[in-house]
């Protein structure tokens, strides 16, 4: 993954929400107004996979879902991260042993921050982008 | 007769010349923008189609938007001067003759008494 | 009144002709109106030449007797001429016309409007 | 008195006798071979238009040329036994005509050397070629000619022969009613034509139009008479409410033919104007004929692009737009006529408004030749007209696009290109005769951009469709038929200042001038 110069001032954010009870959506809306302010940092959300550098994903992956989710996230330019809102995500979440499920978020995509909660506060969403941040600070170093 | 004189307007005047120069300058400036961005992707994979809510892009045909389509608004808007104008143009002889006719009539009326 | 009766009768033929142009619906009856008034037309450009007691305007009676003009028989000519290629090629379309359409009704020939 | 004397005398009469004279020679050539007779044909559209270029430069360097046929020299207007009236038949070739004659001999060349090719799948070429060479001869014939019935038997050769190859692809029928259409209402307007000549000759004794305008005196039946012309001219130019005819010629002709019935619409409107103002100036009322111009003017430019609109067949909508055209060149000059009488206006902007109508039809003959030759292009390679059946045209038909590209911009009068800086001249001194009229030119040419954007995006932009996957580029000669239309549309939108001075003032203080008319010919110059 080439990180290019322009890239760590801001990280532009698409949301995805692969069947969650929207829970986890009201909380990435709280994060970005005003009282939290992301938007200082640059951290932005935007219309389209194909402007974004990190996918926020939401939800469970349920069946129908799980193609469009390898669809968007392949248009995704590089270098991109995927950041998993929610234990929907993680575990299943409430939904756990539902038949319409297929897996986990990372039997379908390669995963790079969990940010865990039902639903997670807007505090812990922005600690995962720092963490995210710092990851692709260590790409950068390793680079 | 100089070859780049402004076209003098009687109220204004319209250089294209410069005009030209002022978009060639405008076009480097896009184009040194344009350079800075990233240009790298891999091709023929999902990056290369358009983004349509992580659906499959439809056939070809019907991705196009076709001609009647388009300014439906439009013709929504004026439907009552269309609906005037339309239907005058009837494609039969005898109507475009009875307008001709008529319109001479009108303009013999006008000259006539007018001047 | 009797010298003018020429230009009456372009004024009658010029009625006529219009009225049967713009009314009627057979191609075949528009063109016979349109040749009524070419020949309105002939007539009014023929009387104009017309001088009191004048003949033929042949060169060789020249300076003896009062002669016609000469000029509006020219005009006439020409105008006959034009008004016979004009009838000429809108009987040639109405053949095809006919052979397409199947009616030389003015009223079904109408597939290019809007 | 060597060749090329001879040549630059007789400009006006080659003019048209060279063009006529390869026209019914055409069939004979045509028996030889086909190059044989596309040579003939390409070579005597060649010659007339160098001839065309020699009487121009002769016009515009020393003033307007008398050519009278069958005189002893070329420029006896007057015969000396004749009491001062010029019996003969006489071409006046002004700045106004040597202006239209270049037009139609670019034009000429550009779409001969483009229906070579587009023609060339096509049968019976013979008469295609010989008719389309009367339609030339008939437009050089009308532009030039001083004399009123010589312009009338030129009218008709252009309605015969254009009628004729608008019926010439006879296309289900389609194409033969557009040409009755046209032909009988053109009949029905030189029949007009025809008594107006009439009444002119029974009141002056006289056909020559410079003989008419010195002993005009505006009575009644004069009054009729320029109505009689005013409408007919009018119709044959496709002003509004006798525009019917144009929408349904244009789109079934074949597209080269199109392209030059655009130029053969425009010599009725020289004729218009030569009408308007040389034989009546100042001696009728100018404010109520200038009034009625501008009116049929602003009608055609709003009905021409509001009904183009909707069109769904690509020449159709085209067509609309030549009648919206035509409408500003009517206002244009129109404006010019209406404050003719007042000299502090005309100065002001009287001529001004003039040169931008003239400068217009220059323009509008070259866009919209080269939009329709596109057109053309476009109908040759995918066989259909309907709009709703192309699309992703562009990624094959390169050349085309950029040449559409430049016709559309150049129409909605969109800066570099030459169809703004008529445009502009066009607003800006309406604006000072009437506000009003310059905001719905200005709302029309919105419009127009609005309609070629439609035409563009669904004819070049979207996806490669399968269906015209093995669409190739239009072949060379109607490229280059369309290159030289696109180069002068680019050239006169680029160095305007140059080519008014040059080419349209001239042009538009000789229309304006009546005095310098009369005195050319019967001055006995």
């Amino acid at each position: 993954m080439k990180l290019t110069k322009s890239f760590n001032r801001s990280l532009w954010v698409f949301h995805l929400n692969t069947g969650s009870c929207n829970g986890c959506e009201i909380e990435i809306v709280a994060t970005i107004t005003p009282r939290y302010d992301p938007e200082r940092f640059g951290i932005k959300l935007v219309g389209s996979p194909k402007h974004a550098d990190v996918l926020l994903v939401t939800g469970p992956v349920t069946k129908k879902m799980a193609a469009k989710v390898r669809r968007v996230y392949e248009q995704v330019p590089d270098p991109k991260l995927v950041m998993c809102i929610g234990t929907c995500g993680q575990s299943g979440g409430v939904f756990y042993d539902s038949y319409n499920l297929d897996g986990p978020i990372d039997q379908v995509l390669p995963v790079d921050v969990y940010v865990p909660g039902c639903p997670p506060r807007p505090e812990a969403i922005i600690y995962g982008v720092v963490k995210a941040w710092e990851k692709l600070e260590r790409l950068e170093a390793a680079q | 007769m100089d070859l780049t004189a402004p076209l003098l307007t009687g109220y204004g005047i319209w250089a294209p010349l410069v005009w030209l120069v002022a978009c060639v300058a405008a076009v480097i400036v896009v184009y040194l923008l344009w350079k800075t961005g990233e240009s790298s992707y891999k091709k023929g994979t999902e990056l290369e189609r358009p983004y349509l809510s992580g659906n499959v892009e439809p056939e070809k045909g019907a991705v196009h938007i076709r001609a009647s389509n388009l300014y439906w608004g439009f013709l929504q808007a004026l439907k009552g001067y269309y609906d005037v104008l339309v239907p005058v143009h009837t494609g039969v002889l005898t109507d475009y003759m009875i307008w001709f006719v008529a319109v001479t009539a009108l303009l013999l009326v006008i000259v006539g008494v007018l001047s | 009144m009797l010298w003018n009766l020429p230009f009456i009768t372009v004024v009658v033929l010029t009625f006529i002709g219009i009225v049967t142009v713009l009314l009627k619906k057979n191609l075949i009856k528009i063109l016979l109106g349109i040749n009524i008034l070419e020949s309105a037309v002939n007539l009014f450009l023929v009387s104009l030449g017309y001088r009191e007691g004048g003949v033929a305007p042949i060169f060789t009676l020249a300076p003896s007797q009062l002669m016609v003009l000469p000029t509006p028989q020219a005009l006439t000519l020409t105008s006959i001429v034009i008004g016979v290629a004009t009838s000429a090629l809108v009987l040639s379309f109405a053949m095809v016309l006919y052979k397409k359409y199947g009616t030389v009704d003015i009223d079904k020939i109408r597939r290019l409007q809007g | 008195m060597t060749f090329a004397d001879f040549i630059v005398t007789n400009a006006p009469g080659l003019l048209v006798a060279i063009p006529l004279f390869a026209a019914f020679t055409c069939p004979a050539i045509g028996r030889i071979s086909a190059a044989a007779r596309n040579l003939w044909v390409m070579g005597a559209m060649l010659v007339t238009a160098a001839i065309a270029f020699i009487l121009a430069f002769r016009v515009f360097s020393s003033g307007t040329v008398i050519y009278v046929f069958g005189a002893a020299a070329t420029h006896l207007a007057v015969p000396l036994d004749s009491g001062g009236i010029p019996i003969r038949i006489i071409f006046t070739v002004d700045a106004m005509s040597a202006f239209m004659e270049i037009i139609c001999a670019i034009v000429g060349i550009s779409v001969l050397l483009y229906s070579m090719s587009s023609e060339s799948r096509n049968s019976s070429l013979e008469g295609y070629y010989a008719l389309y060479l009367l339609m030339i001869t008939g437009v050089f014939g009308m532009v030039s000619t001083g004399d009123l019935f010589n312009f009338f038997v030129f009218l008709e050769i252009l309605s015969l022969a254009s009628a004729g190859l608008i019926a010439y692809r006879i296309d289900g029928g389609l194409a033969v009613e557009a040409a009755l259409k046209y032909f009988i209402l053109s009949t029905l307007g030189a029949i007009l034509v025809l008594f107006a000549i009439g009444i002119y000759y029974g009141q002056y004794n006289a056909l020559n139009i410079a003989m008419i305008a010195q002993r005009m005196q505006f009575s009644m039946l004069d009054k009729i008479a320029l109505v009689l012309l005013v409408a007919a001219l009018a119709m044959k130019c496709g002003a509004v409410p006798l525009h019917f005819w144009t929408p349904d010629a244009y789109s079934m002709a074949p597209s080269s033919v199109t392209a030059f019935l655009v130029v053969a619409s425009q010599a009725s409107l020289y004729g218009l104007f030569r009408v308007v103002f040389t034989m009546y100036n100042v001696t009728m009322n100018c404010v109520t004929v200038g009034w009625i111009i501008i009116i049929l003017g602003v009608l055609s430019m709003v009905v021409g692009v509001t009904m183009a609109i909707p069109q769904k067949d690509i020449k159709r909508l085209m067509a609309y737009h030549a009648v919206s055209q035509t409408g500003y060149m009517l206002l244009g000059v129109g404006v010019g006529l209406a404050v003719l009488g007042n000299a502090a206006l005309t100065s002001a902007f009287g001529f001004m408004a003039m040169e931008g109508g003239i400068f217009h039809i220059f323009n509008h003959a070259m866009y919209k030749g080269l939009l329709f030759l596109t057109a053309g292009a476009i109908v040759y390679r995918i066989g259909t007209r309907d709009l709703n059946k192309m699309g992703g045209l562009g990624h094959t038909m390169k050349y085309t696009m950029i040449f559409f590209i430049i016709g559309a911009l150049a129409i909605a009068g969109i800066p570099p290109l030459n169809g703004f800086a008529s445009k502009l001249m066009i607003y800006e001194s309406v604006y000072l005769f009437n506000p009003i009229l310059a905001i719905i030119a200005m709302v029309v040419s919105i419009l127009t951009l609005a309609s070629f954007v439609k035409v563009f995006h669904s004819v070049f932009m979207g996806p490669q469709l399968p269906e015209y996957a093995d669409v190739k580029e239009a072949p060379l000669p109607m490229l280059i038929g369309m290159g030289i239309l696109a180069a002068i549309v680019i050239l006169f939108g680029l160095f305007p200042q140059p080519v008014v001075d040059m080419l349209v003032a001239p042009a538009a203080h000789a229309l304006a001038d009546q005095g310098g008319y009369i005195a050319a010919v019967l001055g006995g110059a």
